[in-house]
């Protein structure tokens, strides 16, 4: 891959930087929800391009990957909760542009006056010749208990989502003594139970 | 690191041109062993070359108020990502490129295939084919993670995400000996992702073709290729990552990658075809109740036999 | 061109990213919209994270592993955003953030 | 874009007010009867309410052309096959049909009807995907149906069921899947003559 950035990959990082912000902005502007969904998908794909020129490999395909899977969802509930997710007729759905413009652009130019007033300090250049098994070595080792953390957090996230979500507890399901052989559930799996 | 990549090897633009063509020959031999096995004669093989012609020159139909810009990105998207995802399959033993995350790469185009059916599904503004996409959905859902595992088993046997050396760790055993249930998901897997055979229901007969039921010309060939091809890709990749890829007695090393990936493709079809498609909320249960714990339970095998230096 | 003005140019995207996500999050009315501008704010940190690990740090591995915990807080907002508007829509058949205001105390 | 409604909102069996569809499958679908509409209300892919009718079943023939039971049946068999998407059995099911129809080679076809109406009856994967679907009380469900026709298709007499009505075959698909309700359809004998001649008191 590339051992130091070329002028090609310079030039790739900044493209895909505009696209990243620009199917961002489109996000807020399509009128269509599906189309506001794949915007930012392409905003994500076009980061995971940058991390890609960075040398990230695995971080950038796993941006990828779980972006893509998350949009994809994201447009299954768009179109189950929207008014108008084709955008047959154009609406806006926003309170308090105005401040909320000026909070962004605020937020922008706050961070833009920091990244060029600091004086970054130079690198040396030692960059591993693998970057993913840095990552790997790290979270299996030095850096264990942030993925212990990570883990109980995405457990707790699926029982927490589940809860939620759903309406039928198993007293539905199995009746009010839970004695009911098979579940009673409006369709039926694929396993004999 | 001393392996090339074909790239390397032949400079970008052969190469990339090389990989195409294997895609397209992949995926020609798919479909012409898949209309084989269902009308049941030899001469049904040239049928795909001839149908791909007259779809090349077919006038599009259109639906109404079609959303045309995802519609007409979701039907690039399937071969290109059919494509993208042979960039890390070995040919002769070397990959378009290599990464030190091939795996995780061919299971991203897969991701992303999600997102361009779903498209394809979306586009039209029609019943049947929007049915198909969110048939995708859920049974993308619930055979990611299987694959997943299934990947991430034989990576985890040849302590590399790089898929030549997975390739190299096979000489002495084939990794199906010790991780059948994995080999049999990644399989499985590849054919719900290509939504084909017993996985076809997202384009189902049941829902007038599902996804590409409002399909005509170029748009409908360029789905139907991505999909073969995605086919050929997956099994040349199940002969690279459980078949000991190219290593074998007698014959040239690529070859035998060749026969191997011939092999997958003549069982997966003749296995596949030989039953109804299956309704996907049977099967969908199946995938989260059964196929889940099985390859996790796969994986710490296999992770107990590393531990033993079992592969070393 | 230095690497410092390459790493400057990447994070003013990043900060770009941020921006727009901050003025949609505040701005959009639909919870599932209030969420992608929550995401464009995190896809700003991915791209921060991976511009300092190989401009600033490459030799640590912490750089890394943040933008991996990002990685999963996105997964984790999506998954609870989802959850509470289903409970959420089940209970009114409203998707509006405005509309919950009854909520309050 | 004018002309296109929105859709409203229903009561949901999640319990989600959802919008709904109003979609109509027909006239023309490939595994069904020429004519029949079937007029839905699409909740997702779940059918709320529908309602069956045929187009211009005065305008077709009362009769269908003569044909051996066997033929009938295999025809029907290949189409419900069509349907279900396996697409190796209905290929065999008709190549039975039409060497009975030619009655030079009646042995093979019967032979080969045989063949596959076994393979289909005994697969164990169709009574797995199709089992349990569109049950009404005595007439079993999709998988008995397929059955029947099959032991129909080899020879054996089976007995008759009481034609159904288009009324009862609305209320089998309410709240199916939309794929469901396809197989559901498909697996009936319906004609236009069937709805037109049943009595009032075969309703189911």
């Amino acid at each position: 891959m590339l051992s130091d950035l070329s002028g090609w990959a310079i030039a790739a990082v900044a493209a895909l930087g505009v696209l990243s912000v620009a199917a961002g902005v489109a996000v807020f502007v399509v009128d269509s929800m599906a189309r506001a969904t794949f915007a930012l998908l392409a905003s994500f794909l076009a980061v995971a391009g940058i991390l890609l020129a960075l040398d990230l490999v695995y971080l950038a395909v796993v941006t990828a990957l779980m972006m893509t899977i998350e949009m994809a969802i994201m447009a299954v509930f768009m179109i189950m909760f929207m008014m108008n997710p084709a955008g047959l007729m154009p609406m806006t759905m926003v309170h308090n542009a105005k401040g909320s413009a000026v909070t962004g652009a605020g937020a922008f130019v706050v961070l833009v006056v920091g990244i060029w007033t600091i004086d970054w300090p130079t690198r040396d250049a030692s960059r591993p010749a693998d970057s993913t098994r840095q990552l790997g070595e790290a979270i299996m080792g030095s850096h264990m208990l942030v993925m212990l953390v990570i883990g109980i957090g995405l457990f707790t996230t699926i029982l927490a989502g589940t809860v939620l979500a759903t309406s039928r507890g198993r007293y539905d399901r199995f009746g009010a003594d839970l004695t009911a052989k098979r579940p009673d559930d409006p369709v039926p799996g694929g396993l004999p139970r | 690191m001393s392996e090339q990549t074909l790239a390397e090897a032949w400079g970008l633009v052969p190469a990339v041109l090389g990989i195409v063509a294997v895609g397209l020959v992949l995926g020609l031999v798919v479909a012409a062993v898949d209309r084989v096995v269902v009308s049941g004669a030899p001469r049904a093989a040239v049928e795909p070359i001839r149908s791909s012609a007259r779809l090349l020159f077919e006038q599009r139909r259109t639906t109404l108020a079609p959303d045309r810009l995802l519609w007409r990105i979701g039907c690039v998207a399937v071969p290109t990502l059919a494509l993208l995802s042979l960039a890390v399959v070995p040919v002769g033993g070397r990959t378009l490129w290599s990464t030190s995350a091939d795996l995780v790469w061919f299971n991203a185009m897969e991701a992303l295939l999600w997102a361009a059916v779903w498209l394809v599904g979306w586009g039209p503004n029609a019943v049947h084919a929007l049915t198909g996409g969110y048939r995708f959905l859920a049974q993308g859902l619930a055979y990611e993670l299987p694959l997943m595992f299934a990947l991430i088993t034989a990576g985890l046997a040849a302590g590399s995400l790089r898929a030549t050396d997975i390739f190299a760790t096979q000489e002495n055993l084939w990794f199906v000996v010790t991780m059948p249930v994995a080999f049999v998901v990644f399989v499985a897997s590849a054919a719900a992702f290509a939504f084909w055979g017993p996985f076809a229901a997202p384009a189902g007969p049941d829902i007038a073709g599902g996804v590409a039921s409002e399909l005509s010309g170029v748009d409908r060939l360029l789905v139907e290729a991505g999909r073969v091809v995605f086919l050929g890709a997956s099994a040349a990749m199940a002969a690279a990552l459980f078949l000991g890829g190219d290593s074998g007695p007698w014959l040239p090393g690529p070859l035998w990658h060749l026969l191997k990936t011939l092999a997958v493709v003549a069982a997966l079809v003749w296995v596949g075809r030989r039953m109804p498609v299956l309704r996907p909320d049977r099967t969908v249960e199946v995938g989260w109740m059964v196929l889940v714990p099985l390859t996790l339970l796969q994986a710490l095998v296999v992770a107990v036999l590393v531990l033993n230096g079992f592969y070393a | 061109m230095t690497a410092e003005l390459v790493l400057q140019i990447v994070l003013t995207v990043a900060a770009g990213l941020v921006g727009v996500g901050l003025f949609g999050a505040l701005s959009q009315q639909t919870i599932v919209m209030v969420m992608m501008g929550l995401e464009l704010v995190l896809n700003g940190v991915l791209l921060a994270g991976g511009a300092a690990w190989y401009f600033l740090a490459p030799e640590l591995p912490d750089t890394q592993v943040l933008v991996v915990v990002a990685l999963v807080v996105m997964a984790v907002e999506m998954a609870m955003g989802f959850a509470v508007t289903v409970a959420f829509y089940r209970a009114r058949q409203l998707d509006m953030i405005d509309m919950a205001s009854d909520l309050r105390g | 874009m004018a002309g296109l409604a929105m859709a409203s909102t229903g009561p949901d069996r999640d319990g989600l007010e959802l919008d709904v569809l109003k979609v109509a499958l027909g006239p023309v679908l490939p595994g069904w009867p020429t004519g029949l509409v079937l007029r839905a209300d699409l909740q997702g892919d779940v059918l709320t309410s529908a309602e069956l009718a045929w187009l211009d079943a005065d305008a077709r023939p009362a009769v269908e052309p003569d044909r051996a039971h066997e033929e009938a049946a295999l025809d029907r068999l290949a189409r419900f096959l069509d349907v279900a998407g396996w697409p190796t059995a209905a290929r065999d099911a008709r190549r039975a049909r039409n060497g009975m129809a030619e009655r030079a080679n009646r042995d093979e076809a019967q032979r080969l009807a045989e063949a596959v109406t076994r393979r289909v009856s005994r697969s164990r994967t169709l009574a797995w995907t199709a089992g349990g679907i569109g049950r009404r009380g005595s007439g079993g469900d999709v998988l008995d149906r397929v059955r029947r026709w099959c032991d129909m298709a080899s020879g054996q007499s089976v007995e008759d069921v009481p034609a159904m009505s288009l009324d009862g075959v609305a209320a089998l698909v309410e709240g199916a899947e939309i794929g469901s309700a396809r197989l559901i359809v498909a697996s009936l004998d319906l004609s236009p003559v069937s709805a037109v001649s049943a009595p009032e008191h075969l309703h189911v």
